[in-house]
Order: C-alpha cells, then structure tokens, then sequence
C-alpha cells in the first residue's frame, strides 16, 4: 500500500537532465551581461539608499552617473571614489547627484587597495544580512511556526498604514505568511520609489520603508501569537535584484522570483529578465529567504487542462537555475494553481493528481499552492467552495505554501474579512481532513494516477523541444503560456550591459562562497 | 486607528468607507433590467455606490443576486445602551460554594419548552447533569434542585407545575420562531402567570438562540439568555437576583 | 486493489441476525395490537375522506363511533354498514356523524356477505394504487431521472402555494426530490387536517389536498425537465398510517417512516408506534414508496462519534422490520448524518468512514443522508463549506439520497436561495469529484479504516445488549439518542386497541400477497 | 405569483417578505454593544427587522458580522430605464455574410488596455482568433481588421496607433478598477480623442468585467460591454451602428 502515483524516477531524473541542459545554454547569456539594477543592487548591498533633491534615489543616481564604464561593474569605481574623497557611499553619491563629484574621473586609488576596501565593506554587509537570517532562524525556534501547508494570505490596499493593521489581524487569525501586493505598474517602474507609502492601485509600493514597517508589525503580532509570522514582496520587473537586497536587509522572508514571468507577463526583455534573475536568487539564497514561483500565471492564460505540463515543465526550468544560484530546496516555493474549469467532470481529481504530481516530484521543495482565480465571479458562495477543494487539495497533497482563495476574488484585492473567511475555510478543511494522505492511496488505474502520468509524459515531450529549441527560441515561439516574447523586444533592454574583462561584483563570490556554490558561480557571473 | 464613535461605518479595506456585502433575490427575471432594480434598491439602503457582482436565473422568474455597497450610512454608538444581564458570571464551583451562604434551602427551578416547540437540547444544555460544550447543568450545582420538563409543554402545565413545586425561578425555551410563533408562546406564559396572582413569587427566564435579554425584557421576563449561554450564566443569575430581592426586601 | 473497507462478512451478517432476533421479540406486541390510526387508515383505503359538518375528518367520526369494537377491525362493521343502507362509504360517514346511523346496531348483513364485498371494493382500492405505482414506474422510464445521489431538498413555507412555486424552482435548478416539511407540532395531532392550507410553522400540513397540489405542480415541471421529481412526505406521529394511504392515493415517492422516530423524538407510546409502523410500511412496499428512516435525529440530542453505532444499530433494525413488512432493499432509505462536531481533527474521515461502512453494509439501499444541523451556526460561509465536504462524502460513498444542507440552517427554514446554492453546491461538488471512488482506496491501516471497523465492532456489542435485554426495554434505558421512553407512557397509549380473535384487515392480506411476504403477514397483523 | 411591480421587494419564503442577508465588518470590539451597532445599522437601512445571527472577532478590534434583515424598502420597477445597446446581436456567420453587404471594406479596430492595466485576457477575448469560452474573437470575422495592442498601453499610445491606422472603432479595455482608477483612464482617453479633433471618425467602445453601456455613454464612449460579453456583440454593434451612421449622413 502506497500514497504515491507511482512515476517513474527514471522519467523524472530524465526531466531533470534535460531541464540542467535548458538552463545550462543559458548561461552565457546571463555570464556575459549585467543590468543597470544589478548594479544598483550592488550598490544598496554597499549601503547605498535615500534620494537625492530631486526624489532620484541614489542608487540609479551613481549607475546613471556610470552609465558608460558599468560593463567593468560598479563597485570598484565607487569604491575608488569613496576613499580618494574620504566619503560614506551616500555623501558620496550625493555629491554626486549635486555634481560636486564625478566618478568617471581618474583617481590615485588602485583597483588592488580597491578591492581590499571592498572585501572588508562586503564582509560587514553580509554580516548584516547573516545576522537578519540568524534573528528569523532563532525567531523561529524561539516562538515555533504554523504547521504545513503554511497559511498565505496577501494584503493589498494600497496603504502600508492599513496593510500592517489588516496582516495583524490576518496573523492573529491563522495566517502564517503575509505578502504585500505591489501597485499595479510597480514593476515597470525602473527605480524603486522610497519612504512609507499610502497611494496603490491594487497593491502598495513595494519600498524599504514599508518593507521596514511591516516587519515591524508581523514581529510584534509573531510574538503575541507565539508563531512567526513570514513576510513576502515581489522580486520582480525592472528592479528584481534590488528588492531582495532590501528584503535581505529588513528581514523579508520569501519572495517571488521567477525566472520566466517577467519575460512573459511583463513583457520585460528575456536577457534582462535572465541576467537580473540570477543575482537576485544569489541574494536570495544566501538571506535565507525562500522563494515563490509563477506557474499559476500560466493558466490565467492558457487552459489548466491542456498546458499543466507546461507548469511542471517551468518548475523544473525554476529549480534548475535556483540550483544554479545556491538556493537548496527548502528555499524552492515551487509554483502550480488550481485552476481547473469547476465545470469539468472529475476536474477536482485531476486538480488533486497535479498537485500529488508535484509533490513527488519535488519531494522537499515547499511548493507553493495558489488558489482558483480564473473562474472565481461574483457568485461569492460558489467561489467559497472552490476555495475549500482547494484547500483540500493542498492538505492532501502536503504542500509547503497554500496561498488561500478570497472569495471576492473576481471584485477587489480581499476586503479584511474575506481574509478572515479564507483563514476560518483552511482552518475547517485542513483540520478536518489532516491524515487523509496517510488514509487513502491512489488506485494506479484510476483517473487521478492517470492524469498525473499523462501530465509527466507531455512534460517529457515538452521540454525535449525546448532544449532541441534552446529556452529563448521556445519563449519566442510562445510555448509557454500562449505569448511570444523575442530576445530583442520587451522593456529594459536598454539597461542590459555587456561585461568587459575587468567586470567585478564582490558581494556575488563572497555570497557564492557562503552558500556552497563556490567557485561555480564564475561560470555564472 | 482613529475612531470618530459617532460616525461608525463598516470597513472593508480603508476606514470608514462603509463596505457591506448584501444577497437577495427579487422576483423578477434575470436580466440588465432586474440587475438595476437590485442595484437602485441597494442605493435607496443609503449606499453611496452598489455594484451587482452577480445575478443569476434560480428558476420560476426568480433572481438572486449578490451585491456589494460602499459608502453605507453610519452609526453613532456612543448612543447604544444594551440591556445587559447585570449580574456577573461565577463558575459552578462559585456558584456551589456561594449558594448555602446566600440561602438556607435549595433553589427550585422548573423547565420547559413549550407550545409544540420540541427542541429541547437548548433547555437540557442548561438543565440536565451533562450540560453542554463541557459546561455542566443546573443539575450539577448543589444549590439548585432542577425539574426539567422537556418539550411541548403547554403553558398551562408548566404554570401549573412551577407553582406545585414552588418554583423560585421557571425557564422557558423557544426555538422554533417562524411567524414570531415564539413571541406568542412567551407572551401567553407571562400572562398566565400574571393571571395566577404568581408572578412576583419567580424568576422568570427566557431562552434560545433568537432571545436576548432585552427582549425577554420587553415580553415581561426577567432575563433572557441566547446562544452561547451556560448554566453558569443562569445559575450565577438566578443566585444574585434572588438574593439581591431577598435582601432588599429585608432593608 | 479495492475501494473496500474489508469489512468482515460474517460479523455483517451476525448483525442481519442479531437485528431479525430483536425484531422477532417485539411481533407479538405488533400482531396483538391494532390502533385508532390503523383503522382510520383502513377507513381511507376503503375511499373515505373528506370532513363532517364541525370540521372533524370522517375517519376519526366513524373510528371514534365505532371505538367500542375495534378489537375486530373497522372493515367488517363498516361494510356492513354500507350494505345495509346501500350507501357509499361517505355518505355513509355523514349519516353516522349527523346521528341518523349508528354502526354499532346489528344488521341483516352477514359477516360473509361482508367480506366478500370487502374482497372487491379491496381490489378496486388497491387497483388505484397500483395505477399509481404504476404511473410513476412510466413517467421514470419515459422521462428518466437524476442520477444518484438524488438530491434532495425541502421546502417548508407553511403555504402550500409558495411551496409548490419553490419546489418548482428547485427542480429546475437540479432537485430530484422535493419534501414538504410538516408544520411544528402535526405529529402530534390525532387527526389528518383537510383541505389546502397556506398557515404552517416551520412546515406546512400534510393534507391529501396540499399533498394533490404538490404533486401536480411537481409532474408539470417533471415534463418540462425531462426528469421525474420525487415528492415526499412524512409518515409519522399518530397518524402514521394514513399518511402514507393519501401518499399512495396521491402518488407520493418517498415517505420519511422510521420504527422508533416516535418513541424517542416525539414522545409516542412505542407499542402505538411499532403497530402503526408496521402497518404503514406495508402500504409503502405496495405503492412502490421509498421509506426514509430517522437516524440522523439519533446525532442531535447524542455525539456523532460515541454514538455512531447507534446509528449502525437502528438502521439494521430498521431493515428488518422493513424486510418484514415487504419493503425491497431498493425501497429502504436508511439513514445516517454527518454531524461530527467540525472542530475535530480528522472529522472528515471519520464521516468518510461511516458513510463507506454503511454503503458496504447495504450495498441495495439507497441510503439517505443527512447534512450537518447541529454544528450549523449563523457563520453561513463556513456552514456553506461544511456542506460541501458532506456533498464529497455523500458522492464518494456513492450515496443514494443526499438530503442537500442548506447554509441558513441555524436561522430559518430554507430561502429560495438557500436551496439554489445548495443545488449549486452539490453540483459542483458531485460534478468534479465523480469518480473519486474508483480513483483512491482505503488503506486498511489509516484513520478511515480504522474508524469504520470500530463503529462495526461497537454495534456488535451494542445490538447484543439490546437482544439480551429487549429492545422496549432498551428503549427505556435510553441506549437509543439518550432518551429514554418506557412502554406504558408517551402520548397515543389510549388509541391501541387490543385486537379479538375476529379482528380482520382485509387490505392487509391482499397487500402482502402482491408484495410478496405472503402469509408471512399473519404473523405479524 | 401576484406581483406589484411598483412595490418590488426581495423574497425570502413568502412574496413580499423584503428578505435580504448582509455581511460587513465593523471597527468595534466583539460583543453585545457593537452587536446591536450591527443591528440598528442594518435597520436605518430601511428595514422593518433586523437579526444578527452571527458576530466574530476578526483580529485587531474588528468584528465580522452576518444579518438577516426582513421588511426591507420596495422598488418601483415600471420607472427603470437601462440604457442597453441598442443594436441586435448577430452571429458570427451572420456578421460574416452581412459585412460584405453593408460595408465595401473591412471595418478597422484597435483595441488595448490602457494605462498600468496589464489583463489582457478581456480584450484578448475580444479580439484574438482564438475568442473565449467557444467564441471566437475579431479576428475570425471576415469584416474586420483587428488590431489588439494588448496589456499597458499609455492613451497617447493608443490615440496615436488608431490615427494611424483610420481606426473605425477603438477598443478600451479596463479591469483594475481599485480607486476608480479605470474611471480616471476612460476619461482621460476620451479627452485627448476629443481634443484631437477626431471623435466623429471612430467608435469607442469600453469593456471590462466592472463597466457597462450606461456606465461608458456617460463618460463618453459610444457603447461599453461587461461581463460576458463576446465577439459578436461588438461586431454586430459596430456593424450595425457605422452603417446607421453612414446611411443616415447620405440622408
Ligand atoms: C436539533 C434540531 C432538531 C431536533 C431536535 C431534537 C431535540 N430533542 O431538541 C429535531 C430533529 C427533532 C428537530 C425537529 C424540527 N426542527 Co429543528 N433543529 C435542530 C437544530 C439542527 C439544532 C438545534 C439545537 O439543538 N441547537 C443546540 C442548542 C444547544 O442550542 P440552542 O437551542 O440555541 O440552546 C442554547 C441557547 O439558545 C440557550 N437556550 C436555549 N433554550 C434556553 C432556555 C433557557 C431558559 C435558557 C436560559 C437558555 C436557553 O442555551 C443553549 C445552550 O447555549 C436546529 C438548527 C440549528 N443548527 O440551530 C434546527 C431548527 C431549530 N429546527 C427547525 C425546525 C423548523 C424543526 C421542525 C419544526 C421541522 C419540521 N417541520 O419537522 C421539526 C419539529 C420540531 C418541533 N416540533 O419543534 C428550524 C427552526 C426555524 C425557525 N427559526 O423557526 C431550525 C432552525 C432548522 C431550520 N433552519 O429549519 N430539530
Ligand atoms: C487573470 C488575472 C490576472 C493575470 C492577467 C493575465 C493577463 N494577461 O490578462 C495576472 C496574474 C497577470 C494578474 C495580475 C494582476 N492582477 Co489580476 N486578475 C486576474 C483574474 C484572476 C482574472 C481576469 C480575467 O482574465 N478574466 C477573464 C476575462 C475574459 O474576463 P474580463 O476581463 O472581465 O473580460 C470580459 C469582459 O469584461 C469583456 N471585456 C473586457 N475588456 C473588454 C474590452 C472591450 C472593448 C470589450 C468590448 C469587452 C471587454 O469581455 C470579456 C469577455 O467576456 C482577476 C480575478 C477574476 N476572477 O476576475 C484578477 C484581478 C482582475 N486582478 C487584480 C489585481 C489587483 C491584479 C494585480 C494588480 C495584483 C498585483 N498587485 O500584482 C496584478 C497586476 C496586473 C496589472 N498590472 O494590471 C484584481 C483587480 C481588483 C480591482 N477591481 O481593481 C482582480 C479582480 C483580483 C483581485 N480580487 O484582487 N491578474
Ligand atoms: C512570480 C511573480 N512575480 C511577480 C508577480 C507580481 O507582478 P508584478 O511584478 O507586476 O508586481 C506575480 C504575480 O502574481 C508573480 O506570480
Ligand atoms: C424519520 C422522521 N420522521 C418524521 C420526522 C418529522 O417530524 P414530525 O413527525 O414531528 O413531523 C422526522 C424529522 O426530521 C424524521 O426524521
């Protein structure tokens, strides 16, 4: 008597080679290029932060500033700067934006004396950020964590004042995990906007400041329940990199991070979008923090009946790059959806198949469960039920992170007692069906064990494609998710630099070293 | 938060802008038309916005609809009193140990469901040895001797039971309210009672999830009790009242 | 691999005999006993109907007139009475209440003459219900009907008008089967109301006419749905029997008929109750009816966990009084709830269990089941959900009867609404859960499994007891829904009659041949 | 059933009954005064009962509470006029054969989503071969040229690319509708079309799951289509409203 589907390890191991060798004729691409946010990524990690007069933030002040040098990278330059003037990294930059300082010029400082200021500064940051992940790891043990599937509920109002107050009372009703939706358009936005924040549409500026203050907040409410409370942003758009650096400094928890969305539901250019990922991930991998995946974007697009091998397939696409960035798999909230037509004879059996798919396949990643949203209307009752198969789905299945249904879903981001309706349905359904994995096993000539090995044998053909293709020519033939997106279109083309010899970014070895991929990410970087 | 008490209005996602969620079907036939009857009656509830998020055909030219309306009217709480049982809550083992200080003699208490109500898993809940939710009944409690008289009980021989047995307080459940019938039911009670020349001899209690104390008030009763109450909420009650009434008739 | 929860054929069938042994011992007191209502239904069988001049129903005029002798049955005294003044049955009725006949005065007819015209006017009677029979077996096979589990609503308005309007609109959004709630307190009536009635509480009157209304308003939307829609009503409280002769006259499909329903819940004198029991389920055998037994009440005074043998225990009991009185597994609707306090860890597998356990044990009844009440609160989504998980178990367990919850269950008999969402609930639920049965097994070490051979085992235990003890006196230690109930108190006691060796039931007889227990019948009537 | 249609109220259980369920939060502690401030809220609405039957808390000081009110307010249902497209729909193959007849070329459409609005899906449904829900979109129809510039597209953008392209209608699709800001979007479209002097050169037509035909004519735009709406609407509308134009101009 078994609970699994009985897939082959074989086929999966196989799906895993071919998704290292996709992601492999990556590489040169994401090796040879850097971004105007990965520099400016590098940049916040020295300690750079604030806006000039204007309201520039000084990051994209200095990038800008060395705009025509960054294929060397920006850290030696301003290095040089800061100690042939004597300068903290923010006097420094603002002088610059005042134009009292120009960092083109040549100065007496070696890139040798450069590079030891560096390695100190790096050492000194990092700690920062090591000591961020030793205070939530000891949080954790100190207050103890909800059990799994992690409760995840978002909050979206715009205001980061009404955020905090609505996430307390969401932790304080059984939420484990809080996420910040960001503005509508936040993402294209190639800065990141500073200070508190009360003005989003659909969503709140993703800023440090509001980073800082929710934090603030879930600490305290983590205590009075006696439970960490997580919190996540999106690390995403035109300023990937940077947020997780700001995340790692306010003790962000997870984030979402793809490796494809940007391309594909941003329209954002393919190189950049690869290139700024693989920083980001580095960041995230050694903060500790755990990062969320897409693939439920997929089906918003595309059929959850027809393109499931397409998730399973991007997973895998995801896993192979976090691998490659140091992430382990603790740290790979792997996405997948429910989002099945509710119309559909047995369409919660093979909503149940997907998801124990996954869970053999990724047996310690904590997937990340998102709840049905395409067919979700105004018929709120309907929609509450769909989120309560969903919510046994996820216990079922054992998923890491259940991102609960609202059921206004189809009207506004989630009023505070919808929240609380979500919170009371997974509390009710997970409770009551807690063993029924352990309870029951998949007949391997049902509907569900079917429809699992029906879905691993696409994804085999799927990305055999993909890799004869290459990723980038698959993207552009719109394989995934319907849309098309050329390796020369989409925005933020623009801020991708290609490397000269010289290229250096510090914290990128320092953070590789400590995350045990070593020496390997000079293949990546 | 910053709370004007006076001007109190739902919240759906920012204060105050009076978000409220409503379902009801019309009787009319699905369609643009009967989406904004719903829409134009919502505004006339005094909603600045009401948007119809669904409408949807339940058979016979009937339509439900769900509605959501923002900018809903306030209210001013700091008007509000509550007629709240005004004695506080002992635990039985207060009750038990308070009792034979406060009275010499077991309190007598008779109940019943009546009229042709027989849900009287609300009554025995306070009543019987087993009590409810971990909460024992009056059964349990030294000071009390408890006649339960279960359910469908006329008026009538409750009346007559409570005064055969001298009863210090009678409980009378309700559950069954379709067409107000447990308004009917409490009020003939309490007149009949009064009728008897009795009503100042007992405590008379009302119960059931549709009854609260202002309005066991209201029917004559002197106290009410609805869902969520124990019988340490009614031992406690009847304990402080009685000796409230004994005492003060001695002053 | 098999979706069994390998339950022990042999302790099932020790059970089968254990409950046949109790049955046996409560015969006697059914064969020596007839009742007011029993020959008030006799009276309906032979075509009386219709009220005297005060209001007061002809059946009781002439059963009251005749209270004297009814040790010998009411058919002979009447049908000569009949013949004697060669009038119909009804005007025959009137005259005895005007006090212009008096039955009990000797007449020229002889007893033979009597049941000879008793055979033919029997056989007339029994043709019309046979018709009936009949014609719902032909609107099935023309029209079809819903697939199982049928779903099943009630509508209680109190106005047989607004009933019919409703149930209409149910049947078009899905129902199968429509019950008429009876309105509070009926059962305790000693007399069937006449006539159309629109002022009930919390139900509406069972009258032949209200019963007329509803089954011509349920055959036009048969037609127009293509779908036979079964009504239903309740045989119970002291006029068991001649419910279900008006039933069977109006063509109703399913009667609410449990042997000890009465007893505990209503407080009727057992021995009442077991004979008008008997009676009535011969009537329903003839006309084709589906009898639904009670024991969900079982779970609303007593803990859905502790007692669910109880459940086990009355539903086998049940079963054996049915077989004797000729119903067919396909007519017993036994019953059974999903009333486990929703707090509880796992609540929804031991649900699970029960009703698996019990689709194993009687595998040809088209089991009823009965959606959470007692745990419904005011908190109406979550109540909604609780209805949800009931419809998966209901269609995992491949149930025959779902009595659908409604999510208003704690405030109000039903809404129209509250009926369409249900029906939209199951729908969903029913729809993308289809197969789940065929799709997973049982493991026979996990928590589903487990519970249902403990629930097997306790009746084993518990149903000895009652055969070592007796089940009146059972009844009396309130071993059934911890009520307790003794034979010479509850209400009815004055209307059994102790029958003399002449006493006749003519209709009795004729039945139980075509419903084939034949002379068995004698040894219980 | 007897209805009058000048006093519409919901149904319940029996016509007329003003039966309505309610569900909102209030920034007030759990318990028996914000209760009854659930209650009278719900009664300055208009209704004759109001029962709270359940009351939760919901974290931070907030409570969550479901209502029955009874007796709700009446609608006069003969005084409302909804401002319906007024053209008939057509099939795809009768928009197919009819185009040809009416018009001696293809009729143009650009379509977007205007300003951060990045969902694609409505106006893809719209307009993309491969249409929504079994029913393919404009560029399936023999009659059109479609242009769909899809998800963030500024105003300008759009304004720019229909003078291009001698748009016959633009299509202006808006989901996010948080603060109203697809309100501010609709508008701002319109005023730069206005402004550009080409307003009697092209249809606007807006759509999205929040907007509706009376919502666009009063901000401006010739018709707007919402949820559930599919190709053929907006083909048979533009047919037939740009032929009615044009006939009546030669008139
Ligand atoms: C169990 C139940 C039954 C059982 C009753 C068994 C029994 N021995 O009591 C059975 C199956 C027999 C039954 C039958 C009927 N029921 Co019934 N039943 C229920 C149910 C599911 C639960 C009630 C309950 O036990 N609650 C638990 C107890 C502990 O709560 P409570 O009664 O509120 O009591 C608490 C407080 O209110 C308070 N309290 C109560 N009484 C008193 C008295 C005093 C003095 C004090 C101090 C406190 C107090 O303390 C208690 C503990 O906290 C409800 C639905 C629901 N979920 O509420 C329907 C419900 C009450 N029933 C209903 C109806 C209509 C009926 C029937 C009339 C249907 C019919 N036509 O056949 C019948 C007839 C019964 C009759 N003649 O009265 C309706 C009533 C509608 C209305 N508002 O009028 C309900 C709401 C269901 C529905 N939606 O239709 N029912
Ligand atoms: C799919 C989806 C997405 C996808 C969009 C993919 C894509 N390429 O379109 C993704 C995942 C990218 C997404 C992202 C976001 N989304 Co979104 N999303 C949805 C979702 C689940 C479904 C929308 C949908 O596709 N419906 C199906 C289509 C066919 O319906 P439709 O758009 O109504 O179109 C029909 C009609 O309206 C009409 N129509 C529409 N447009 C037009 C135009 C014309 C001219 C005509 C004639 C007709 C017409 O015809 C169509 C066919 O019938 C809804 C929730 C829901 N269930 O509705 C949320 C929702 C719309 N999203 C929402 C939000 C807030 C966001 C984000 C802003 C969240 C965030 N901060 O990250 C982001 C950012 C997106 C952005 N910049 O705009 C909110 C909007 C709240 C509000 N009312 O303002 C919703 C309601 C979810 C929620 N409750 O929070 N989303
Ligand atoms: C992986 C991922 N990143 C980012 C986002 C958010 O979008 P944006 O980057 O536009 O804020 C989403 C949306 O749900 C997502 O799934
Ligand atoms: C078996 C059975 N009979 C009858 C009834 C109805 O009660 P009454 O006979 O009081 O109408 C019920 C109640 O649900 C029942 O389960």
């Amino acid at each position: 008597m078994t609970t699994s589907l009985g897939l082959d390890p074989k086929k999966i191991a196989d799906l895993r080679k071919t998704a290292d060798s996709i992601t492999e004729k990556v590489r040169p691409l994401i090796k040879s290029n850097t971004t105007l946010t990965v520099e400016r990524a590098v940049l916040r990690l020295m300690g750079l932060d604030g806006t000039d007069a204007d309201g520039v933030p000084l990051p994209n002040v200095v990038v800008n500033h060395l705009r025509s040098i960054l294929g060397g990278g920006i850290a030696i330059p301003v290095a040089r700067g800061m100690l042939h003037h004597n300068l903290g990294i923010n006097e420094l930059a603002e002088k610059v934006s005042a134009g009292e300082i120009s960092l083109l010029e040549n100065t007496s400082v070696s890139r040798t004396r450069a590079e030891e200021f560096l390695t100190e500064l790096v050492d000194e940051q990092l700690e920062t950020i090591e000591n961020n992940r030793k205070t939530r790891e000891k949080m954790i043990s100190d207050l103890g964590e909800g059990p799994k599937p992690w409760q995840y509920v978002i909050v979206a109002t715009g205001n980061i004042y009404e955020d905090a107050i609505q996430a307390k009372a969401a932790a304080e009703k059984g939420a484990d995990i809080i996420a910040v939706i960001r503005t509508t358009g936040q993402s294209l936005l190639d800065y990141i906007p500073y200070g508190i924040t009360t003005e989003g549409f659909g969503g709140t500026y993703a800023t440090q400041a509001n980073f800082r203050h929710m934090r603030k907040a879930l600490d305290e409410v983590s205590v009075k329940q006696g439970r960490y409370i997580r919190l996540v942003n999106y690390a995403s758009g035109l300023c990937m990199p940077e947020i997780v650096v700001m995340g790692a400094f306010e003790r962000l928890d997870m984030m979402l991070n793809d490796s494809m969305y940007g391309i594909l539901f941003r329209d954002i250019n393919p190189v950049r979008t690869f290139v700024d990922q693989y920083f980001s991930r580095m960041i995230n991998a050694f903060s500790g923090m755990i990062i969320n995946t897409g693939e439920d974007n997929y089906l918003t697009t595309a059929d959850a009946i027809e393109s499931a091998h397409t998730v399973l397939a991007s997973d895998l696409i995801n896993e192979s790059f976090a691998k490659a960035a140091g992430l382990k798999p603790a740290q790979m909230g792997l996405g997948h959806a429910f989002e099945i037509n509710p119309d559909t004879e047995d369409g919660f059996l093979m909503e149940l198949a997907q998801a124990l798919m996954l869970r053999e396949i990724f047996p310690e990643a904590p997937l990340k469960y998102m709840p049905p949203t395409k067919f979700m209307s105004g018929d709120i009752f309907k929609g509450f039920i769909m989120n309560a198969m969903f919510n046994l789905a996820g216990v079922w299945s054992n998923q890491g992170i259940q991102l609960l249904g609202m059921l206004t879903e189809a009207m506004h981001t989630p009023f505070l007692h919808d929240r609380f309706l979500a919170l009371e349905n997974s509390r009710y359904i997970m409770n009551g069906a807690r063993h029924i994995g352990d309870a029951v096993s998949i007949n391997p000539d049902g509907i569900i064990a079917k429809r699992a090995h029906h879905v691993v044998d696409e994804t085999v053909k799927f990305l055999h494609e993909v890799e004869f293709d290459g990723l980038l020519k698959s993207i552009a033939q719109g394989r995934f998710a319907d849309i098309s997106r050329t390796m020369d279109g989409g925005k933020g083309l623009a801020g991708v630099i290609e490397k000269n010899d010289d290229y250096s970014n510090p914290f990128a070895l320092a953070m590789a070293r400590k995350t045990g991929i070593g020496e390997e990410v000079t293949k990546w970087i | 938060m910053d709370l004007n008490l006076k001007e109190i209005k739902p919240y759906g996602d920012t204060l105050g802008d009076g978000a409220v969620q409503l379902s009801f079907t019309l009787p009319l036939k699905c369609g643009a038309h009967s989406t904004e009857a719903a829409r134009r009656l919502v505004l006339s509830m005094g909603f600045s916005e009401a948007e119809v998020v669904n409408n949807v055909d339940i058979g016979e030219g009937f339509t439900f609809f769900v509605v959501y309306g923002k900018g809903c009217r306030s209210i001013d709480v700091t008007t509000i009193e509550v007629a709240q049982v005004k004695t506080s809550v002992w635990s039985r083992a207060e009750c038990n140990t308070k009792a034979p200080e406060m009275f010499d003699r077991k309190l007598i208490v008779v109940g019943a469901c009546i009229g042709e109500d027989a849900h009287t898993v609300g009554i025995d809940a306070i009543m019987n040895m087993k009590g409810f939710n971990g909460h024992y009944g009056l059964e349990r409690y030294s000071g009390f001797e408890s006649h339960n008289l279960g359910a469908q009980v006329t008026p009538e021989n409750l009346l007559e039971k409570a005064i055969a047995l001298k009863a210090d307080a009678v409980l009378v459940s309700q559950v069954v309210t379709q067409r107000d019938i447990h308004m009917k039911n409490l009020t003939q009670f309490v007149e009949m009672v009064e009728a008897s020349g009795k009503r100042n001899e007992m405590l008379l209690i009302a119960g059931g999830p549709r009854i609260d104390n202002a309005l066991a008030l209201e029917l004559g009763y002197d106290a009410g009790f609805g869902r969520g109450s124990y019988a340490e909420d009614v031992a406690s009650y009847i304990l402080q009242e009685l000796y409230r009434r004994k005492t003060s008739a001695l002053a």
